[in-house]
């Protein structure tokens, strides 16, 4: 590229979040934008969004899956379904545990996933195969070699997180070990119930 | 028990456990085996009306249930070895209940997200963006479906052996861009004729890859697990028909 | 709907000329903003037009085949091209079939694949050769001496598997397969119960 034209930043980025199809990474940016700095460029970005905040535009742009992504803004969604016609189809409590369970375990085998769900679970990990929510990222060195599954980028997209280290902390299991111990005897309902005759 | 359980509100034996421990406010850490045993296999009941596949999933945590409880049974004076402190046998279930909770607790929190993303909107992917420079991106479970998809489609090799009197990939890709012409978008389903012989179906469906594959037809799903049309591109096209293997 | 967002119809007029794939027609313009005159819309639009103007903005609203839609304004384009020219590309469906039926039936000749997916593939091999995931393994020792493909190393590395060993087994892609094609499944013991032939 020699002689370029001479246009507003701002423009070439809101052009750049339109065509992609996916998040934009910062390293995009600055690979198109050649020559400018990455502080130039957050200070863009943050143009960007200030622009869109007033109340005659329609998009958003939100920082997720590691890249930038314009959106419609929440407000305008009951338009927008309208005019989809649709509204979006939303994943199955079986399938948002499944999906749980594999974010935060992740590499996981399917068996391992059923041990903790307590319920088989082909159907769901076909399902989300297929939205590609999560990926195969290998096989356990172990008997049978099972697959190993984890997360997707989609899965990031799809619950707008940044990445991985944004999925909100598991509450913690309290430690049992002492408490459960020393409770044996209180179950007193045992020998009730237990001994009908 | 005065409230009424249906077993499809539970994702599992284990949600089902925690549901009784709830209804009943139950001390996860102090568990009543017995008592919780028997409103077990009280909705255990219920569910046998119903034959639902999902019962052996039921029936081991049943088993498991009735297995601690027996275990509690055992007085303690029968278990003298007074130097090894015992250890309870509701641990292992308690625990198992306890991880399974995070788990179902985390996805409710991913509902929550996933309510509120979509209300967001993107961009659909462009209708066909050529370029073929650069590094590629396949996903492995794309190569996996496609190959799946094609192992479904044939489950015997000689399905797939078009007999020379019988239905061509070709002919179909005629009788596909003649149903456009005359209307378009199709539903992807329409295209098929569901008295047609597997055969058929299958040439029906790569002489529509194959149309996909040189432009003459477009397939677009407006969002996932939606009907996905197929559309007429552009001008009539009839020149250039099938000459498949 | 019962109870709308007060929303600047401005904004709502954006989101659904940004989410729509096609141009948008007045008469869809009309339906989704329900209770708004062609005239109040013909303003929006010149409106929308206008903003479009200012240089900091990088879409233009223009009118084609009937209906409206978003472009990138002609000056920011040089950036676009090159945005788009360095995306990753992806590999076409037939691509995929292809790579797959080779990647667990090679060694195999062009026929065989061919008989399999039911079109020739002339043009796609060429591609996978050309990106080196698939490399000419030696020619088969019967008539007309076709030559046989296999997997490349570049195969391997791209989806991450150490050897061919790693790549899931038939069973395996089975229980993963899709919906879609499970309900052809379906559809076969449709077809064979009323086997019309």
């Amino acid at each position: 590229m020699d002689t370029l034209p001479d246009v507003e930043p701002l423009a070439i980025l809101e052009a750049l979040l339109f065509v992609s199809e996916v998040p934009v990474t910062m390293e995009r940016i600055e690979e198109v934008l050649e020559g400018r700095s990455r502080a130039e460029i957050v200070g863009l970005i943050a143009g960007f969004q200030e622009r869109c905040r007033q109340g005659d535009r329609g998009l958003l742009l939100v920082e997720v899956a590691g890249g930038y992504r314009l959106v419609t803004k929440p407000e305008v969604a009951p338009w927008v379904q309208r005019f989809r016609g649709t509204k979006p189809a939303k994943l199955s409590k079986a399938a948002l545990e499944t999906l749980a369970i594999i974010a935060y375990k992740q590499p996981i085998t399917k068996p391992e996933i059923e041990a903790i769900r307590g319920v088989t679970i082909d159907g769901v990990l076909k399902t989300l195969v297929e939205r590609d929510l999560i990926r195969i990222l290998g096989r356990k060195p172990e008997v049978g070699r099972p697959i190993l599954y984890g997360t997707s980028r989609d899965f990031l997209e799809y619950f707008g997180f940044k990445d991985l280290s944004e999925l909100p902390t598991l509450k913690e299991i309290e430690s049992l070990a002492p408490a459960a111990a020393g409770k044996e005897t209180s179950d007193e309902a045992v020998g009730d119930a237990g001994q009908p005759g | 028990m005065t409230y009424r359980v249906r077993l499809e509100m539970f994702e599992g034996p284990l949600d089902l456990l925690l549901y009784l421990i709830q209804v009943n406010e139950i001390d996860i850490y102090d568990i009543p085996i017995a008592k919780i045993t028997e409103e077990y296999l009280a909705c255990l009941a219920t569910m046998q009306e119903l034959d639902l596949a999902v019962a052996g999933e039921f029936l081991v945590i049943a088993a498991t249930l009735i297995q601690i409880k027996s275990r509690m049974l055992i007085p303690a004076e029968e278990l003298e070895g007074e130097d090894l402190p015992q250890e309870d046998p509701r641990r292992e279930l308690v625990e198992r209940l306890l991880e399974y909770r995070r788990f179902k607790e985390a996805a409710l929190t991913l509902d929550e997200l996933e309510s509120r993303q979509q209300l967001l909107y993107a961009r659909l992917g462009e209708l066909s963006p050529p370029v073929a420079e650069g590094p590629l991106q396949v996903t492995l479970s794309e190569l996996l479906r496609a190959f799946a998809a094609i192992v479904q489609r044939a489950p015997q090799a000689t399905a797939l052996e078009i007999a020379p009197e019988a239905i061509t990939v070709s002919e179909r890709m005629v009788m596909v861009i003649d149903r456009l012409a005359l209307e378009s978008p199709l539903p992807f389903t329409a295209l098929f004729d569901v008295a047609g012989t597997r055969v058929m179906l299958i040439a029906t469906f790569l002489a529509l890859l194959e149309l996909l594959r040189r432009g003459l037809v477009r397939a677009r799903q407006s969002e996932p697990e939606g009907e996905i049309m197929v559309y007429r591109a552009i001008e009539g096209s009839g020149g250039d028909d099938g000459h498949p293997a």
